[in-house]
């Protein structure tokens, strides 16, 4: 019904250029320095490499925003799940934790999802009286689960608990977990959208809220996992570490044939090895979405957003439809997450705010304009850009504004309050940004 | 092909379908008219698997099909209008039409990524089908017009135009006539007879104007205060004093204050 | 030469009221030094200073990142928190050889770490303190508490740590339950405190954060009426907070005895900030410690000057308060070893952390009043 | 405000979410008023006058277009689907925006008012779609048509459900609970509550019962022969044609036939291919 | 079986403590729900719009306070509440003009409002910050509590404590005055019905001669003088503190959603369902049993599960409770 939805066909030269915007700031950013840049690779590739991770949080918020109008605001929580798969699948067993009490451990999370299944199941056969038995049901089930699962927690987190205290991951590939942390984070978005899909939208948003805040609630908490807020360190690399490639002869006299020091080349290096890895990832995901997009299985998506009830009578399930991108979407958030995971080496669950991980996401996807997956990716790298940038340019801007006031109480007030600045700047890229491009950088075609 | 039985659906105090009971014959055009919220889109939407009754059977070929939501419904070859369109309003005219048939290859994630061929020849296909129905309802020009730009009566039309892109069994139009102007009504009746004649279609038919029913429906149902109050054909119907009376009228009052 | 140095405190986010104090503490130092004219002929040091954002693992990198790699700093003081410095240290301060002393970073994961001796910190583990923390409660008599801590790896820590000493001290704790930071309400955890019950409560938390909100709704609802007060409590806030209503609590924060405290927030209080402010002193003698050491190595090579620092720290040499770093670096020039002391009585043990001796205070009459060092 | 909120209660996706889906306005409610004109001597009571203009920034709807209305008419204008009837009538409301042409009212050149200026002026509105608040009940739905009315109107109002039965039996259920009938009956009621100077309507008729539409023209003709003008659009050709006094085909957004209702009901060729039969 | 005192330990450490927390979040959510039904968009700055007019009340009551201003018993901030209301009033109204209205002409789709507001947010953040500061801020005087724990104890000569502060009921009073305004206001007053009649339908209302922008300024006031209020409320009961502010818009938009959005009704329960599970699912029942089953040693605390899991826990009841009641709390009716 709006007049205005005119197609504003954007020039296709758009995207491409506003690529070669990005590029041209991340040059600048590694080779000159001035106060707005730091002329250093190391930074430079530091802010790229977050930003492709951003770049597939948003790809999978956009499936489920932009194809379906899904709104997920526990982003932050498939990024944590997705987190957890490094620690559980590649980092080293801990001796003796198994045996302390791994198998009752599984045991009793799977008594804990067999009550729950067995109560959904009596729900629905059941027809007289099925509310007391559900209940029954959940009550014995809980009794039993805890029966079965505190004993074992404690057994596993007395073991060493300064160092260890938890079940320990599997010595297995790092690579390998970024599939199981999208395994994982598909396996949540199930449970979830099997709740709240199907219902009132809102039932979602508040459902996502909730996972989100449970799913880094368990993480901070539950110790045996992965050591809670005590956090997992060294969490093994994809690629070699700076301090081997120092200490190569070979890669020195390779960083020396590039006049740099070794210590920088070794990072730019490790740098690069993870840029590759993360492009890969990335243009793997955007294919297949793009061939999908591009496809029946693209209008239907379209057909949903734009009419749930015509698509249903349209003979589309709707209701199945929402769980699978919601579910795809989850996935691959949850790769970035176990990627992101990897490339820090540290899982701290205390660092999964949502402002950082579900707002600051949402804002990439809208800027760059949601429903069109380069728009995404463009969105996320430059956002992320300017919010590692903006550490520095909004006292920067602030220095500047000041700088004609009369030294004094006011001015050492602003100035003292300069690292605020990195808020406001942000919000007046974003503000600016959506001014100029409210349809996003690159909009949906 | 489709019988009702003593359907009701309330909402909250009020009885919208207040057991309604009728039959609609397998390849006939069935008529339902009514006054103004006598329950006919209730009674629509109950059927259609939109809304839940509140009690009552919706039988079709004999199956129960109450509760069954919409889509299921479309597999089975039952397929609605609605009153005030529905369309997809930022696709365009042609998608609006070629997302419709159910099956499509394409539709399968997976098969996106590995049957590129396939899909493309179906899409060939679809388009082309696509195109007949637009030309048929005069809007072949718009075919590449967002949805949701089209006039009042465009949207009537695509909405009539969907259900002709796969082979319906039953098809349930909700007032297409309203907002459609009268010649393009003709030729929709028109339509509407030859899908009923050549691929067998049941229609049932909810519209105000009395020509079009009368010249396309047998039998028509009239409802009144969500029951059935009269059945029939329409040369009947239009002389029962009861259905005058709620439904038909008499005519202008005040005709001889015209063309002063 | 105008050496670099870099500040890596969580400006924005949940520990943003405290990196203020503690970024002036470290420019002091600096500024001192500098003024001096005497490090390493005549070299200024210029501070830089990055925004860790505390939660942020991400920001962190980038911003630690920029610090060494473009900034050029040869040394850092930071991280804040220790899940934001364990990833700084090992994604950047590490690979590129570059000094960190951390003022607040208490996490007992820090002391095992492998940092190639690039890593420092002028706070104690947790470890320690719970254990003195445990004596001085079973001193005054009391043998079951309630705990409530920061969920974090500081508040985790130092709970565990405690409860430990205290059990086998043949202490009973009733209750140890963790609170969210800037939460928006602390009702059901002291309710939960309170239904556990016992003589006191310890509160391992942030005083400007949800520490003060805890006790708040303690006293309000009369859960309890003494505390006890770690590292991360005490602080000038919690006086103007709570005043004369937690008379009778006490606790104890990292601070040695002697005049090297007073006299830095004397000079704080010169330069027109509050030096009192949690880990403002670490973060002066962090700083301080650093530039010694170069002073000693003869070089701002981080490579080079953190052999020096376990030497600078610890005895023997003439004992350096804070405010005497000119004279200290004169020393050095000259060839002569001093003890630092500064601001918190540093003294390091193995691997490069402070030994930890505790200051303890009691709440009378409204004031916090210092009854003894341990 | 579609059937389906109606509808369909609670299943489905479709309620609020944290992301309003309901459709914003169609136009910029925050346009100032330009000032207005003279208008020209021998002007009827309302006439757009060769109004050109189309949506946005897509091409033009209308083409050199002039519809007029005395006092004491009745105006009717008719056309294929998508002639651009709703857009004349769009235009000649104020709500969009015209590249050539002029809209006067009663001696006035108003072009430069936006609607809800029209509205103050005397113009009262029942678009096509859209045309109720879904969820206000059906006596405040009325309440806000003599928003603008700063007198006692329960006289309009128990004369609007003499018109209306149906509206009084329902006066307090939510709008957009009623039927489509029933809502077309709520529209016109609501814009006879302004006390407007001028009335159109978009389709007054569509969706309603034979015996409600006739109560509707009937109601329309003692209207206008109490002196306030009506344009409006319909499709229901035959009927309409019947009472007006004065209609105008419309075909792609040009004036094709203009002439009296039955003029144009005798011309062979117009009522085959427009008014159908 | 000492049911007084159980009732009392109850009533001390769920009851009163939820029934103002709710009330405070009742408060928030419906300026959240007020914005969404009204100018279509989920206001993710309404948190900060919080803690900007609390600070601007703040720096007020200081203000006053200097000047030896005081309400007895009544915290100064009252007096100081139409003054920070009016400020914010002042900068939403800015913004309003600044960013928002761009949009709403150009009819973007909500969630490109949503978004903006994120970008305010992040601004209106900063500004407070540069306003006030990060750290905590007390502004609470006069009398703090109507009864506390230990005269409570003298005069019922019961061992379990009541403490009732002035804030507590300060905060329910003068939710209940507001949220009965509010209502009286949008269905009774000529300029009400404006507002949800633009919320209903924008061009109609347009048709109908409502001025549009009048709506939206007037929205925009009224959400100030809510988020001022709460913000003041939540402010003087907990504590001041940025930072806080941004966090309590989770709670907000979780009550706001569960009451069902857009539904003023809604937003309150909402408040106070979101409140009352947090604290009443995590209490251990070990003190309450003791009472009431003096003979009973659990060795438990019986507590269902840990206050870690008070927000998971709300959480899971928001959505177990929307389950059985699917149309929300209140129906979807909006605004
Ligand atoms: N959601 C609802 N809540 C309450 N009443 C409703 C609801 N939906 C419909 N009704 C009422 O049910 C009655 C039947 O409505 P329905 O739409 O079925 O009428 P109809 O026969 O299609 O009329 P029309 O010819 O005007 O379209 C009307 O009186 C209407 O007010
Ligand atoms: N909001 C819009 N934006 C762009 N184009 C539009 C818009 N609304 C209508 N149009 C186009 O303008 C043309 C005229 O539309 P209009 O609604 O005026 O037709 P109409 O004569 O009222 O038809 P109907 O009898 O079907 O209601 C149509 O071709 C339509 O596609
Ligand atoms: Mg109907
Ligand atoms: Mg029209």
């Amino acid at each position: 019904m709006s007049t205005n939805r005119q197609a504003a066909s954007t020039s296709k030269w758009r995207a491409p250029l506003i690529f070669a915007v990005l590029a041209v700031l991340f040059i600048l950013e590694g080779t000159v320095r001035n106060a707005m840049f730091s002329g250093s690779w190391n930074t430079s590739l530091g802010i790229l490499n977050m930003g492709l991770i951003s770049a597939i949080t948003a790809l999978g918020v956009n499936m489920q925003w932009g194809y379906a109008g899904l709104f997920n605001v526990g982003v932050v929580g498939f990024l944590a799940l997705g987190g957890l798969a490094p620690v559980l699948v590649s980092t080293q067993p801990v001796a003796g934790a198994w045996q302390a009490g791994g198998a009752r451990v599984l045991f009793a999370l799977a008594v804990g999802l067999g009550t729950l299944a067995l109560a959904i199941q009596a729900w629905k056969r059941l027809r007289s009286g099925r509310g007391l038995a559900v209940l029954a049901i959940l009550i014995a089930g809980f009794v039993i689960y805890r029966w079965l699962f505190d004993p074992a927690v404690q057994a596993i987190e007395s073991n060493s608990p300064a160092r260890h205290g938890n079940i320990g991951g599997l010595g297995l590939p790092v690579l390998l977990s970024w599939v199981v942390g999208g395994v994982f984070a598909a396996a949540a978005a199930w449970g979830v959208g099997k709740v709240a899909l199907g219902l009132r939208s809102d039932y979602l948003a508040i459902a996502t809220l909730g996972i989100g805040e449970i799913i880094v609630a368990v993480l901070k908490n539950e110790d045996w996992l992965a050591r809670g807020v005590k956090n997992v360190t060294a969490i093994p690399r994809p690629v070699p570490y700076e301090i081997e490639l120092q200490q190569n002869p070979d890669f020195q006299s390779f960083a020396n044939s590039l006049s740099m020091s070794t210590a920088e080349a070794s990072g730019v290096w490790v740098k690069i090895c993870y840029m590759s890895l993360f492009l890969v990832v990335l243009l793997a995901i955007i294919l297949l979405a793009e061939l999908a997009l591009k496809s029946p299985w693209g209008r239907m998506m379209r057909a949903i957003r734009d009419n749930e009830v015509a698509a249903e009578a349209m003979g589309k399930d709707v209701t199945a439809r929402h769980l699978q991108v919601f579910i795809l979407g989850s996935a691959v958030i949850g790769v970035a997450g176990a990627m992101m995971i990897t490339q820090d080496g540290l899982m701290a669950p205390v660092g999964y705010q949502p402002l950082r991980y579900t707002f600051l996401i949402w804002v990439m996807v809208v800027v760059g304009g949601s429903g069109n997956n380069w728009g995404a990716v463009l969105g996320a790298v430059l956002i992320w850009f300017l919010w590692i940038k903006a550490e520095v340019w909004g006292p920067a801007l602030i220095a500047l504004l000041t700088s004609p006031l009369p030294d004094g109480g006011l001015k050492a007030h602003l100035m003292d309050s300069a690292a605020h600045m990195r808020f406001i700047a942000m919000g007046l890229v974003l503000l600016l940004v959506l001014r100029f491009a409210p349809r996003g950088l690159v909009p949906e075609e | 092909m489709i019988r009702v039985e003593d359907l009701h659906r309330h909402f909250g105090g009020f009885r919208a379908v207040d057991g309604a009971s009728l039959t609609i014959g397998e390849g006939s055009i069935t008529g339902l008219i009514g006054p103004n919220g006598a329950g006919k889109s209730t009674l629509f939407n109950v059927i259609a698997g939109v809304l839940p009754p509140t009690s009552g059977k919706v039988y079709m070929d004999g199956e129960d099909i109450t509760g069954l939501p919409p889509h299921q419904l479309f597999r089975r070859g039952l397929l609605r209008t609605f009153q005030l369109a529905h369309e997809f309003a930022s696709m365009t005219v042609r998608e609006n039409l070629m997302m419709v048939p159910g099956g499509q290859t394409g539709e399968t994630i997976w098969k996106t990524w590995f049957q590129r061929g396939q899909i493309r020849r179906e899409e060939d296909q679809l388009g082309k089908r696509a195109d007949e129905v637009l030309e048929f309802l005069t809007i072949r020009h718009l075919a590449h017009e967002k949805a949701g730009n089209l006039s009042g009566g465009q949207k009537k039309l695509l909405e009539l135009g969907r259900t002709m892109m796969v082979d319906a069994k039953v098809v349930f139009l909700d007032e297409v006539g309203a907002g459609v102007n009268r010649t393009l009504l003709g030729t929709i009746g028109d339509a509407i007879v030859r899908l009923n004649k050549e691929r067998g279609y049941t229609f049932c038919v909810i519209e105000h104007d009395m020509d079009f029913i009368g010249k396309l429906c047998d039998p028509v149902i009239v409802m009144a205060e969500g029951r059935v109050l009269a059945e029939g054909s329409a040369a009947d119907i239009m002389q029962n004093e009861e259905v005058i009376e709620a439904y038909l009228g008499t005519g202008l009052k005040n005709k001889d204050m015209v063309g002063a | 030469e105008d050496i670099k140095m870099g500040m890596s405190l969580g400006f924005t986010g949940p520990l943003e009221s405290m990196a203020p104090a503690m970024r002036d503490g470290a420019q002091l130092a600096m500024k001192e030094v500098s003024d001096s004219g005497l490090l390493l002929d005549g070299s200024t040091v210029t501070p830089v200073e990055g925004d860790s954002t505390c939660a942020d693992a991400a920001a962190a990198t980038a911003t630690v990142e920029r610090l060494i790699t473009a900034e050029g700093v040869k040394g850092i003081v930071g991280g804040m928190c220790s899940g934001e410095t364990i990833a700084t240290l090992e994604n950047v301060a590490k690979p590129n050889g570059v000094v960190m002393i951390s003022p607040s970073a208490t996490s007992p994961a820090l002391s095992t770490i492998d940092d190639n001796g690039l890593f420092f910190r002028t706070s104690p583990s947790d470890a320690r303190q719970g254990e003195v923390m445990a004596n001085i409660i079973m001193e005054k008599g009391i043998d079951t508490v309630a705990v409530t801590y920061t969920n974090n790896d500081y508040g985790k820590g130092l709970a565990d740590s405690f409860q430990a000493a205290f059990e086998e001290k043949g202490g009973t704790v009733t209750v140890s339950s963790a609170h969210d930071d800037g939460k928006a309400d602390y009702s059901a955890e002291v309710a939960a405190l309170a239904s556990a019950g016992g003589d006191a409560l310890v509160v391992a938390g942030y005083v400007d954060q949800g520490g003060s909100g805890v006790v708040r709704a303690a006293l309000d609802t009369g859960a309890f009426d003494t505390f006890v007060f770690p590292d991360g409590m005490i602080g000038n806030a919690l006086v103007e907070n709570f005043g004369s209503e937690i008379d009778g609590s006490f606790g104890q924060n990292p601070a040695a005895e002697g005049e090297g405290r007073d006299k830095y927030i004397e000079m704080a209080k010169e330069a027109g900030f509050d030096g009192s402010n949690v880990f403002s002193a670490e973060s002066y003698d962090a700083a301080a410690l650093m530039l010694l050491a170069m002073a000693a190595a003869g070089s701002s090579d981080p490579g080079v000057y953190k052999d020096k620092i376990m030497d600078i720290a610890n005895e023997p040499g003439e004992k350096i308060m804070p405010g005497e770093l000119a004279k200290a670096i004169e020393i050095l020039n000259d060839g002569g070893e001093v003890d630092y002391v500064g601001a918190t009585s540093v003294e390091f043990i193995e691997p490069g952390e402070s030994a930890g001796v505790y200051r303890e205070v009691s709440f009378n009459n409204g004031e916090m009043e210092i009854v003894g060092y341990r | 405000m579609s059937d389906a909120d109606k509808a369909l209660g609670t299943r489905g996706n479709r309620d609020a979410s944290v992301v309003n889906p309901r459709p914003a306005g169609t136009f910029d409610g925050s346009r100032r008023s330009g000032a207005v004109g003279p208008g020209r001597p021998d002007d009827p009571f309302l006439i757009g006058e060769n109004m050109s203009g189309g949506y946005g920034r897509g091409p033009d709807i209308l083409h050199n277009c002039t519809i007029a209305v005395e006092k004491g008419e009745i105006a009717v204008i008719v056309g294929p689907n998508g002639a651009g009837k709703s857009t004349a009538m769009k235009a000649i409301f104020g709500m969009l925006e015209l590249r050539e042409g002029s809209v006067r009212l009663d001696g006035r050149d108003i072009t430069a008012l936006n609607p809800q200026d029209r509205v103050k002026a005397g113009m009262g509105f029942v678009p096509q779609v859209n045309n109720i608040f879904p969820s206000m009940s059906c006596e405040e739905n009325l309440e806000m048509g003599a928003f603008i009315r700063d007198d006692d109107f329960t006289d309009t109002m128990t004369q609007v459900f003499d018109l209306f039965p149906i509206l009084k039996e329902k006066r307090r259920q939510a709008a957009g609970e009623f039927s489509g009938g029933q809502r077309q009956q709520l529209a016109v009621g609501r814009a006879l509550m302004t006390r407007p100077s001028l009335l159109m309507l978009d389709e007054p008729t569509a969706g309603v019962s034979p015996i409600v539409m006739d109560e509707l023209f009937d109601r329309i003709i003692a209207i206008a022969r109490g002196g306030l003008p009506i344009l409006m659009v319909e499709q229901n050709a035959k009927q309409a044609m019947a009472i007006a006094d004065k209609a105008y085909v419309l075909v792609q957004g040009a004036n094709a036939h203009t002439g009296s209702g039955k003029e144009l009901m005798e011309n062979d060729e117009v009522r085959r291919t427009f008014l159908g039969g | 079986m000492d049911i007084l005192n159980a009732l009392v330990a109850f009533l001390n450490f769920v009851f009163i403590p939820a029934a103002a927390y709710g009330a405070q979040l009742a408060l928030g959510a419906l300026g959240v729900t007020l914005i969404y039904g009204i100018l279509r968009f989920s206001n993710f700055a309404h948190g900060d719009t919080m803690a900007f007019g609390t600070a601007v009340t703040i720096l007020t009551t200081w203000g006053l306070q200097s000047m030896g201003v005081t309400l007895g018993p009544l915290p100064t901030a009252l007096l100081a509440l139409p003054i920070g209301i009016a400020g914010t009033a002042i900068i939403v109204l800015l913004t309003d003009r600044a960013v928002y209205r761009f949009y709403r002409i150009k009819k973007a789709p909500p969630i490109i409002l949503v978004m903006a507001s994120v970008g305010v947010m992040f601004l209106m953040n900063g500004l407070t910050r540069l306003l006030i500061g990060v750290d905590e801020q007390r502004f609470a005087d006069g009398a703090r509590f109507v009864i506390d724990v230990r005269s409570f104890r003298e005069m019922t000569g019961l061992q379990e404590g009541l403490a009732l502060k002035t804030t507590q009921v300060l905060t329910i009073v003068v939710a209940v005055l507001v949220v009965w305004a509010l209502f009286w206001f949008l269905n009774r007053t000529k300029s009400g019905k404006a507002m949800r009649a633009y919320s209903d339908n924008e061009d109609l209302a347009l048709l109908s001669g409502i001025d549009p922008e009048k709506v939206v300024r007037l929205t925009w006031i009224i959400a100030a003088g809510l988020a001022t209020i709460a913000g003041v409320l939540y402010g003087l009961d907990k504590a001041f503190k940025p930072f806080n502010y941004f966090q309590i818009l989770l709670p907000i938009f979780a009550a706001a959603i569960v009451g069902g959005l857009g539904n003023p009704l809604g937003a309150i329960a909402g408040g106070f369902v979101v409140a009352f599970s947090e604290v009443a699912v995590t209490y251990p029942w070990l003190k309450v049993a003791g009472y009431l089953f003096p003979a009973w040693q659990p060795d438990g605390l019986l507590q269902l599960l840990g206050t870690e899991y008070k927000f998971a826990v709300s959480f899971v009841i928001l959505i177990v409770v929307l389950l059985f009641k699917p149309t929300g709390l209140f129906g979807g009716r909006s605004v």
